[in-house]
């Protein structure tokens, strides 16, 4: 059995550059090791260069638990692209606060390798591993400000919170094991769909389903899953926040979809209704917990818990039949899964950048810090603007359509369920203006304050907090650049 | 009732009680004995159900590596003992739910595999692990490599004495957090409702 | 240019203010007065290009669309760049290009508390867009993504240069206007995929056979129903815009008043009728319930002002309601009447609120109270325009305001689709509750004028030197003021030209 | 439509015309003609008179007159329909040219005199204007919409001039009241237009005709219940217009604008335009008994006891009002009971008689400034033009045999007993009702006649501030003893004797040959009216042949008769009534007005019978004050509230003030559900304990609930 | 040999794990509960693999419960780590101390 190479190639690129990384970090000395960061970007563009190559191509191997499609493509390059950016807002923040470079750069690259591996993976296993791979680095670099209390506390946090959901995962996964005597996802399907057939799907089966869901429902923050978000967000260094508000978050829904769309399809009238419900739970807790906060940070943070309830939403109308219009309706909404995952990871890595370059060499981080800022930088503000509101779902900007693709999913086929989603997701996208309204409201309408220290965001941000804004914006008007691409993905392609 | 029947209630038995001493265990190096015992006897488990090779592992990783792993942890953080030291006001909460979910669990796994009986007990042999890890599985392990690699370095950079790589605290930007959670008035920013509101009493 | 292939000169109008506002971004921010010249040229090139195309539309076929533009967009949701424009879009088409330049020659004068021209006029160019682009999108996604992006700009005007409670109002504007547009996004989905044509063209969609059931309809017809209702705005939605009205700049509430507003009402007649007639159908006697409560809710909501910019808002509750009780009368008589009483609100309230905004540029109050009268002896021509407006704006015949008002009623007593027959004494109901509205309209308007323009000037007045009208305004106000008059005796300027256009309409309704 | 009409009528529609340019010439220029823009109002007047005279030679010889309509399409209304402007040429139409413009004329030429250095001279003219246009383009409408814009523009005419003197509260409140009063009434003209159009819906594209409705209504085309509902509707407008009881409290208080004004507005024209609307579709009421009732009794109710509220007046202009309020009620009730001619014809000379008594008592207030009769006295002796106009307006008033009033009162009186025979009590009503209040007319105008020009002059108060204060010009120096006006005063008056001694000749029996008033006003459509509810009340009676029995009748008129038994029992009345009050007045003021000593009579006449107390106490007040500040409370406690949840909507409801109300709203709506939100949020975040294991606790939890509900769901 | 007993005994590991980590105030504590719930996680594989599955080729089960073991180990280290740089920051390991960020 060969190993088709070039299929796990951006994988391999990613493995390389952080050895690469980690090897550099201990051959460079004092400010020298601030190379490893455009290293660990050449070695990201290479991945890059390779999903691009694989594009359009359908490749299997590893005995089928690793497949190559354009869904997984996407995820891949998306990621790879926020790999780019997280690398972009992150070296000044690394070099001046004299974190651990080389060590933080390789544990992100590993990271991202689960991540690459997530949507490609067609086995429980692999995806446990891979989540993993994820999660592990990550308990590492939400820690990296060591002499922080607060990142330890975030860490700690992260770490029993994440572990705990691994944990309840994994039993799920053992018991799906243990009906279907397999870990392959299409295998797994298979045989739920048979056990539907004989109508002799028992409870434990639904419970399992629904522990595996847990440790995604971690990685993506949803309620009752959501506690350490805020908390750890508040802690990590920000960079990190950013690459777990996006990355981590994105790789958790990938993982998700996956593991609902192709392994429990079958059972979709069971557990849609309650992701469903679990969506609209998560975009209201975090909406009205975002409604207090005084911090930006956590207050991203809440932000980042309601837009996981609105990606999950399309979950909810999911479908277990094949019909044409089952498959119609789940196509819809994975789709609009991908599709709001990309405007997110846009938005939100955005935001966070602009908040880096805001307290990077201040420590500043309250919301009333923001007031005036459209003053003091008013690049900054007006990027901060454009992604707040396009978080927020306004026109001309690419969340418009994020959400435009939610609300098309959800009323693919008109349904009662379907609407009260929808409803759900209109009221909650009000409150979020509040907040959203209310950091754009300070930046703009109040004076700064008199002691306002000068901000210097750096080139590198500069660039990336520019460029994202630009896409922001660009999407917003030709939103076809991004729909397009995930029209190709196809229910077919995943299945 | 067969012998692995009796065989496995006995070995069962013994796991139960120690994880529940390891849980409850007043004594911090109990604490960790017990789990030292609990996990000898998942690998008794194991044994039983004819795993032989995963319960050398047992043995070897857990009870050699990682429960001694976890004594120096505790003699390293100089925890204290006793109750009131060693379990948090949340016991309560812990048992409702812990046992919620036992029942909860415990009564599905009944109805659900309650009349399976097997006669004949006999797993993949030790070369088909190997065989199989290797053909079906590389590519998790080799991923599982990358992510000791990371657990490794992590750990590696978390434990290390020196402050930053140039030992130099100050140069830390500390964290301002906004959130006093001590001061009853955080987070409740001012909506524009309540402003409007105040001008009417004023 | 010919008006069946010119496509061109509408994306024309449409960008002129956005390149206007790009490149104002160059000028020097303390050159003030070049950038204020800077947005007349912009307004007044745009509004010439539109009066050009005013001049070149085909009165003849009305009915049917001209200038269009149609090319796809976003292919994957079938979403298609199609621009157009017919005898309902023009008159609201034109009138969003007439305002912004008026109010561009006002700000020259008058700018806005904290300044910041170039902000300020680049908001009020790319508000411009907007509203423009929702007259003449015809397909659902391109007519929301313009109903949307008139928001921010609005969002901001209200929020930097307004009045004390801007941070309320601004705020409350946008999160009204939100929630009630993404319910019509909802409706726009279910329509876009229960109609089988996968199509968002506004005028294939129209034409299409009923769409869905009957209850489909319905739940479909309450979405946009909330959408629009909002914008318009109806009772009981109409909280916001006393609040947006008077903490907004005056520019920023003649737009408001002049154009916005249009948009609520202009979404009914061009989207929810046509497309969804079934749920319009069982809607009417509603919509026509609440237009007439908003009508005397509005009404009763002015006597109790002693603000004139908020009385002024609480009028456009009222007046609306009268274009609503229009478009609830669901026949070709009671949607002209919608238009052009859509037509003459934006004049007159738009005129209103300059004199309201320049007012208090005056006095530095808008309390009645604190002004106490006299002021038709204290700057007499300003007291003359005052009370000119206010008349037509209570409905007086021989002027604007009276054509809306009365076509609404006319049309109401025989509302169209079988609802005559169904309820026919509601409508008869509404038609005299309406009338009594005109009343309470005239009582409120009278009141302000002998609280604000009779008697003598008060002590503190007397002797403060106050301008009458000032060249500027003039030049700002006399396109309005004219148009007052001649709407009222040529009301065919208007009803002429949607007439065509609103029969196809209904023929669309299949009613 | 008459055949081949001349070219005076085709050009009728200048009459209104030239008012309408004269009124914007003089706002653009005015100010800067040595006249201050009068020589432009006179001028234009003078000519719109010449063709209106002519028109009206024209209408009156002509045998058997068809009205002369002509029209274009002022704009389509939607659906097809057409709004039509255009004009409608009868004797009728003809009759209100002549009778607008007359006055009109006399009325620019009087002011010229009276108003002399006013502030707002030309501001005055350019509303008198404007007003006559107004009132003219009312006349020659060819539709009721059309007659509707014109109704509005008169009442807000009106309302600029009551309100000319705007410095004074009290004017101000007199102008807001005429408008407002009126525009209640507009609504029911409005919606009774509305219904009447929509009864035409389907049988024409131009609803809003007025033969067309007609036409509709004679070939019972129109159902009963849009003709009842439309016609009482717009009898509302009437009512409100032509200042019927109850809607006649502004015409007093109206009496606050210029005196020429009240002469022109307040007594010979506008105040008419109801009476016009009525007898202009007169062939549509006549289909229905009820409205034919309604109109009637309102006018009765009217003509009585509106005349007896000028018993206790003071105030000469008040006591003119209220005269016309009384007279206005006698050709409503004429109207009501198919007095159509007699009812126009009163409208006609009083429009004369009533403008000269309105006139001679401005010319009366500019000499003595004071509207008060009591201040008045001996009159005679200082102003001798004045005192034998006067002297005839009053005779023309009271009916006095062969004066203009008496041929037209006696003509409903007539009308009002033909419609008795016909068995129809409302005639009764009318006749005696009528001979009673010709019993008050006569006599309150002999009290105020013996009062201002008999016994000593009483002298001014030197004290201006006890007038009213709102009509009088600010002339400079002291008067010593009153005089006569000037020419400008004085000629206008006696030309208006003159017509109120004369007018009448033409309805008169003197007249039975055509062309008379009768013929001159009728038209083929008119005098073929039935009543189709006549069959059911008819008995044997006079004026109604045998013939003409059965299922309908012939309108009640036709050529001007005597009737001495009337003509005698009027001298009765005229001389009972003159020689009572000779007998209290006829040496000057009693001490005690013995008007003001009738106990309980007076303190409800005084009280205007609680009219104008219960308008402002039952609708204004609540309006404007409780329902307005209701509303607003509506808009938060119920509205608001219910979007935000009662617990925040009913925090601070025992606020009523508008700031404290509309802060509810605040609280409402969205951010009645932010606050609601906030409030959930602030209690949802304590659950963000901080503390990892609740976390943990609460994640498990969390795992357990899904679980069952999974289970459950299944 | 009945399947129940070892699913039964691992139920009661997991739930005895998900105890120790609410209940236990030391962190090395709440991570040897976390070990607990790993190795219930196994017993239920390897009781499936051998018990139900045992011919299965890829040997998914007992893989799996390799697999764990080796994350297993890899979190330990991590945690142990966090834990002890918390230790130093704080001088205490006490979990339900560590609140300074909340709400």
């Amino acid at each position: 059995m060969a190993i088709d190479f070039l299929a796990v190639g951006p994988e391999i690129a990613l493995a390389v550059t952080a050895l690469v990384v980690l090897a550099a970090d201990l051959s460079l000395r004092g400010d020298a090791k601030q190379l490893v960061n455009p290293l660990a970007a050449v070695g990201t563009l290479v991945a890059l260069l390779l999903v691009a190559r694989l594009w359009g191509e359908e490749r299997t191997t590893f005995g089928g638990t690793f497949v190559v499609d354009t869904f997984a493509l996407t995820f891949k390059a998306l990621f790879l692209v926020v790999l780019l950016a997280v690398l972009g807002i992150s070296w000044r923040f690394f070099a001046e606060g004299r974190y651990f470079q080389g060590e933080y750069y390789f544990l992100l690259v590993t990271a991202f390798i689960g991540m690459l591996l997530m949507p490609s993976a067609r086995d429980l296993l692999v995806l446990f591993v891979a989540l993993e791979t994820v999660s592990v680095p990550a308990f590492v670099m939400v820690g990296l400000r060591k002499r922080d209390l607060y990142s330890s506390e975030a860490a700690l946090k992260f770490f029993l919170i994440g572990v705990l959901s691994v944990a309840l995962m994994l039993l799920g996964m053992s018991f799906v094991y243990g009906f279907t005597g397999a870990t392959g996802l299409d295998a797994v399907a298979g045989a739920i769909g048979g056990l539907v057939a004989a109508d002799t799907v028992e409870p434990l089966l639904l419970a399992a389903v629904l522990l595996v869901v847990v440790g995604f429902g971690f990685k993506i923050s949803a309620v009752p899953f959501h506690f350490w978000a805020p908390d750890t967000y508040a802690g990590a260094p920000m960079p990190v926040t950013a690459m777990l508000a996006v990355a981590s978050k994105a790789a958790g829904f990938a993982g998700l979809a996956i593991v609902s769309f192709i392994a429990f399809q079958p059972l979709a009238g069971v557990w849609a209704p309650i992701l469903g419900a679990v969506a609209v739970i998560t975009m209201t807790v975090g909406n009205l917990g975002a409604l207090q906060q005084r911090d930006l940070i956590r207050l991203l943070a809440f932000s980042s818990v309601a837009q996981a309830g609105y990606i999950l939403l399309p979950f909810g109308v999911a479908r277990g039949g094949t019909g044409a219009l089952d498959v119609a309706v789940n196509t819809a909404a994975f789709r609009s899964v991908l599709l709001y995952l990309v405007a997110y990871a846009v938005m939100n890595i955005g935001a966070f950048g602009v908040a880096i370059g805001v307290s990077r060499r201040t420590g500043l981080r309250a919301i009333g810090d923001y007031a005036g800022l459209g003053a003091r930088s008013p690049l900054l503000a007006g990027a901060m603007t454009v992604f707040l509101l396009s978080l927020g779902g306004a026109p001309l900007t690419v969340g418009l359509w994020a959400k435009f693709a939610i609300l098309e999913a959800l009323t693919v086929d008109v349904t009662t369920f379907g609407l009260v989603l929808a409803g759900a997701l209109v009221i909650n996208s009000v409150i979020a203006f509040f907040y959203y309204l209310k950091v754009i409201r300070l930046m703009w309408m109040v004076e700064p304050a008199a002691d306002a220290p000068a901000l210097q965001p750096g080139f590198n941000l500069s660039v990336v907090v520019a460029g994202l804004a630009a896409v922001t914006l660009l999407l917003g008007v030709l939103p076809g650049l991004v729909t397009d691409t995930t029209s190709v993905v196809t229910f077919a392609a995943v299945r | 009732m067969t012998g692995l029947d009796v065989a496995f209630l006995v070995v069962a038995l013994i796991t139960a009680a120690a994880a529940i001493r390891t849980v409850t265990s007043t004594n911090l190096v109990h604490a960790a004995l017990f789990l030292a015992v609990t996990l000898a006897g998942i690998a008794g488990v194991f044994l039983v159900l004819s795993a032989d090779f995963l319960a050398l592992v047992q043995l070897v990783v857990y009870v050699g590596a990682v429960a001694v792993l976890f004594l120096f942890g505790l003699m390293l953080t100089r925890a204290p003992i006793g109750r009131e030291a060693l379990d948090s006001e949340h016991r309560g909460l812990a048992l409702g739910v812990s046992a919620t979910l036992f029942v909860l669990l415990s009564g599905l796994i009944i109805a659900a595999f309650g009349d399976v009986r097997v006669d004949v007990v006999d797993g993949p042999r030790t070369a088909d692990l190997g065989l199989a890890l290797f053909r079906d599985w590389v590519l998790p392990f080799e991923v599982l490599s990358m992510l000791l690699l990371a657990a490794l370095v992590g750990a590696i950079v978390l434990s290390r004495r020196e402050d930053g790589e140039s030992g130099q605290v100050e140069d830390v930007t500390p964290i301002l957090l906004a959130d006093d959670p001590d001061d009853p008035d955080a987070g409740d920013v001012a909506l524009p409702a309540g402003e409007g509101a105040e001008e009417v009493d004023a | 240019m010919d008006p069946n292939t010119a496509g061109w000169v509408l994306i024309a109008a449409l960008a002129l203010p956005l390149v206007g506002a790009a490149l104002m971004l160059l000028l020097p921010k303390d050159d003030e007065v070049r950038i204020k010249r800077f947005a007349v040229l912009v307004t007044g090139v745009a509004f010439a290009l539109v009066a050009a195309m005013t001049a070149a539309f085909d009165y003849g076929r009305s009915g049917e669309l001209q200038f269009v533009t149609d090319v796809a967009w976003i292919d994957a949701i079938n979403a298609r760049f199609h621009l157009g424009i017919d005898g309902i879009s023009l008159p609201l088409f034109f009138l969003s290009y007439l305002l912004p330049l008026l109010s561009a020659i006002y700000t020259t004068k008058h700018l806005p508390e904290p300044g910041k021209p170039k902000a300020f006029l680049g908001l009020m160019l790319l508000l411009q867009t907007g509203m423009a682009g929702t007259f003449v999108a015809f397909d659902l996604i391109l007519f929301f993504i313009f109903f949307e992006l008139v928001l921010v700009p609005m969002f901001f005007m209200i929020g930097m240069w307004g009045g004390p409670r801007r941070d309320y109002a601004s705020v409350k504007f946008f999160l009204y206007t939100l929630f009630g547009s993404i319910f019509m996004l909802v409706s726009f989905l279910a329509v876009y995929f229960q109609s089988g044509l996968r199509s968002w063209d506004i005028v294939e969609l129209s034409n299409a056979s009923m769409i869905g059931s009957t209850t489909f309809q319905t739940w479909a017809f309450l979405g946009m129903f909330l959408g629009f209702a909002i914008k318009v705005p109806m009772w009981p939605f109409h909280t916001w815009l006393p609040d947006a009205h008077t903490e907004a700049p005056t520019v920023g509430s003649v737009l408001l008043a002049g154009v916005l507003l249009k948009i609520g009402t202009y979404g009914f007649i061009r989207i929810a009728l046509p497309i969804l007639p079934g749920g319009a159908e069982r809607f009417a006697p509603v919509i026509g319930v609440l237009a007439v409560i908003g009508i005397i809710y509005g009404s009763l909501c002015c006597l109790a002002q002693t603000d004139i910019k908020r009385l002024i808002a609480f009028s456009s509750v009222g007046h609306m309601g009268f274009v609503m009780l229009g478009i609830a009368a669901m026949n070709e008589a009671g949607i002209q009447a919608a238009l052009f009483g859509n037509i003459a609100h934006g004049v007159i309230t738009g005129m209103l609120f300059f004199l309201a905004g320049s007012l208090h540029e005056r006095y530095h109050t808008r309390d009645m109270h604190v002004i106490g009268g006299g002021m038709l002896m204290k700057i007499p021509r300003y007291g003359v325009l005052l009370t000119y407006v206010a008349v037509a704006s209570l409905g007086l015949p021989g002027l604007a305001g009276f054509w809306g008002e009365f076509g609404a009623m006319w049309a109401a007593i025989s509302p169209g689709f079988g609802l005559a027959d169904r309820y026919g004494g509601l409508y008869l109901a509404l038609v005299v509750f309406a009338a009594i509205g005109t009343v309470l309209t005239a009582g409120y308007f009278l009141w302000m004028l002998q609280r604000v323009n009779l008697g003598r000037p008060t002590e503190k007045w007397a002797g403060a030197e106050l301008d009458d009208v000032l060249r500027i305004e003039w030049v700002a106000w006399t396109p309005l003021l004219v148009l007052v008059l001649a709407l009222g005796v040529f009301p065919r300027l208007v009803f002429g030209v949607q007439d065509a256009a609103v029969s196809v309409l209904l023929r669309t309704m299949g009613g | 439509m008459m055949t081949d009409p001349s070219l005076v009528v085709q050009a009728a529609w200048l009459v209104p015309a030239l008012p309408l340019l004269s009124a914007a010439l003089i706002a653009a220029f005015g100010r800067r003609l040595p006249w201050h823009g009068a020589e432009i109002g006179l001028l234009a007047i003078l000519a719109s008179l010449g063709l209106s005279a002519a028109i009206a030679w024209e209408t009156f010889t002509t045998v058997d007159p068809a009205p002369y309509e002509a029209a274009f399409a002022w704009s389509p209304l939607g659906g097809g329909f057409v709004l039509e402007l255009g004009m409608l040429v009868d004797g009728l139409t003809a009759m209100m040219f002549l009778l607008v413009t007359l006055v009109s004329t006399m009325v620019q030429v009087y002011s010229r005199e009276y108003m002399h250095g006013e502030a707002r001279f030309t501001y005055y003219y350019a509303m008198l204007s404007l007003f006559t246009f107004s009132m003219l383009f009312l006349v020659i409408s060819n539709n009721t919409l059309q007659a509707v814009v014109g109704w509005e523009l008169v009442g807000l005419c009106s309302f600029l001039l009551i309100g000319f003197y705007w410095e004074e509260k009290s004017n101000q409140d007199a102008a807001n009241k005429a408008f407002l009063t009126t525009k209640f009434g507009d609504v029911g003209l409005i919606v009774g237009v509305i219904v009447l159009s929509a009864g035409m819906f389907g049988l024409t594209d131009t609803p809003f005709n007025f033969l067309e409705t007609i036409d509709a209504a004679v070939a019972g085309q129109l159902s009963t219940s849009t003709i009842v509902l439309g016609m009482l509707l717009i009898f509302l407008g009437c009512v409100s217009k032509s200042g019927q009881m109850p809607l006649h409290v502004w015409l007093p208080d109206a009496m606050a604008g210029p005196t020429p004004v009240s002469a022109l507005i307040h007594a010979a024209t506008m105040v008419t335009a109801g009476v016009f609307l009525l007898a202009r579709l007169f062939p549509v009421l006549a289909q229905s008994a009820t409205v034919m009732a309604v109109i009637a009794v309102v006018g009765v109710i009217t003509l009585f006891f509106g005349g007896l509220l000028a018993l206790v007046q003071d105030d000469i202009k008040k006591i003119l009002a209220y005269s016309t309020i009384s007279q206005l009620g006698y050709m409503v009730a004429a109207i009501g009971v198919g007095g159509y001619t007699a009812s126009i014809f009163h409208l006609f000379t009083h429009g004369f008689f009533k403008a000269l008594l309105f006139l001679g008592a401005g010319s009366l207030i500019h000499a003595v400034h004071s509207n008060n009769i009591s201040a008045m006295g001996g009159m005679r002796r200082f102003m001798p033009h004045t005192f034998w106009t006067f002297t005839v307006g009053s005779l023309a008033l009271a009916g006095f045999p062969l004066t203009a009033g008496f041929f037209s009162k006696d003509e409903i009186l007539i009308a009002g007993d033909l419609w008795a025979l016909n068995g129809l009590a409302t005639g009764t009503a009318v006749y005696w009702v009528g001979l009673a209040a010709a019993f008050v007319t006569t006599f309150y105008m002999a009290r105020a006649w013996f009062l201002i020009f008999f016994g000593e002059h009483r002298g001014a108060p030197h004290d201006d501030t006890h007038d009213d204060g709102h009509d009088e010009v600010a002339h400079g120096g002291h008067h010593a003893e009153p005089h006569e006006s000037g020419r400008q005063i004085t000629v206008p008056l006696m030309i208006l004797a003159v017509l109120s001694l004369t007018a009448g000749l033409i309805g008169s029996p003197f007249a039975q040959e055509r062309p008379n008033f009768e013929s001159w006003t009728s038209t083929p459509v008119i005098e073929e009216t039935t009543y189709p509810f006549l069959a059911e009340f008819a008995t044997a009676g006079v004026g109604v042949s045998a013939a003409e029995k059965g299922p309908s009748a012939k309108i009640l008129h036709g050529p001007p008769s005597w009737h001495p038994d009337l003509l005698l029992i009027v001298l009765g009345v005229f001389g009972g009534a003159v020689g009572l009050a000779w007998r209290f007045y006829g040496r000057g003021l009693p001490e005690r007005d013995p008007m003001l000593q009738m106990g309980g009579l007076t303190r409800v006449l005084v009280n205007k019978y609680g009219f104008d107390d219960a308008g402002y106490r039952y609708v204004v007040v609540p309006v404007r004050d409780r329902m307005s500040a209701w509303a607003t409370r509506i808009s938060n406690d119920v509205i608001d509230g219910a979007v935000a949840g009662v617990g925040t909507a009913t925090k601070r409801m025992a606020q009523t003030t508008y700031t404290a109300v509309d802060q509810r709203i605040i609280d409402g709506g969205v951010n009645g559900a932010a606050f609601s939100a906030a409030w959930w949020s602030a209690r949802l975040r304590r659950i963000q304990s901080g503390d990892v294991q609740r976390y943990a606790g609460a994640l498990v939890a969390g795992v357990i609930l899904l679980v069952l509900a999974f289970v459950a769901v299944r | 040999m009945s399947l129940v007993g070892p699913l039964l005994l691992a139920t009661l590991l997991f739930s005895v794990g998900v105890y120790g980590i609410i209940a236990r105030r030391n962190a090395v504590l709440v991570l040897i509960s976390v070990e607990l719930m790993l190795n219930a996680v196994n017993i239920n594989l390897v009781a499936f693999q051998n018990l139900l599955f045992p011919a299965e080729a890829a040997a998914s089960g007992q893989l799996f419960a390799l697999f764990i073991i080796g994350v297993a180990a890899a979190e330990v280290g991590v945690g142990l780590a966090i834990v002890f740089n918390l230790f130093r920051n704080r001088a205490s390991v006490d979990v339900d101390r560590v609140d300074a960020m909340r709400w």
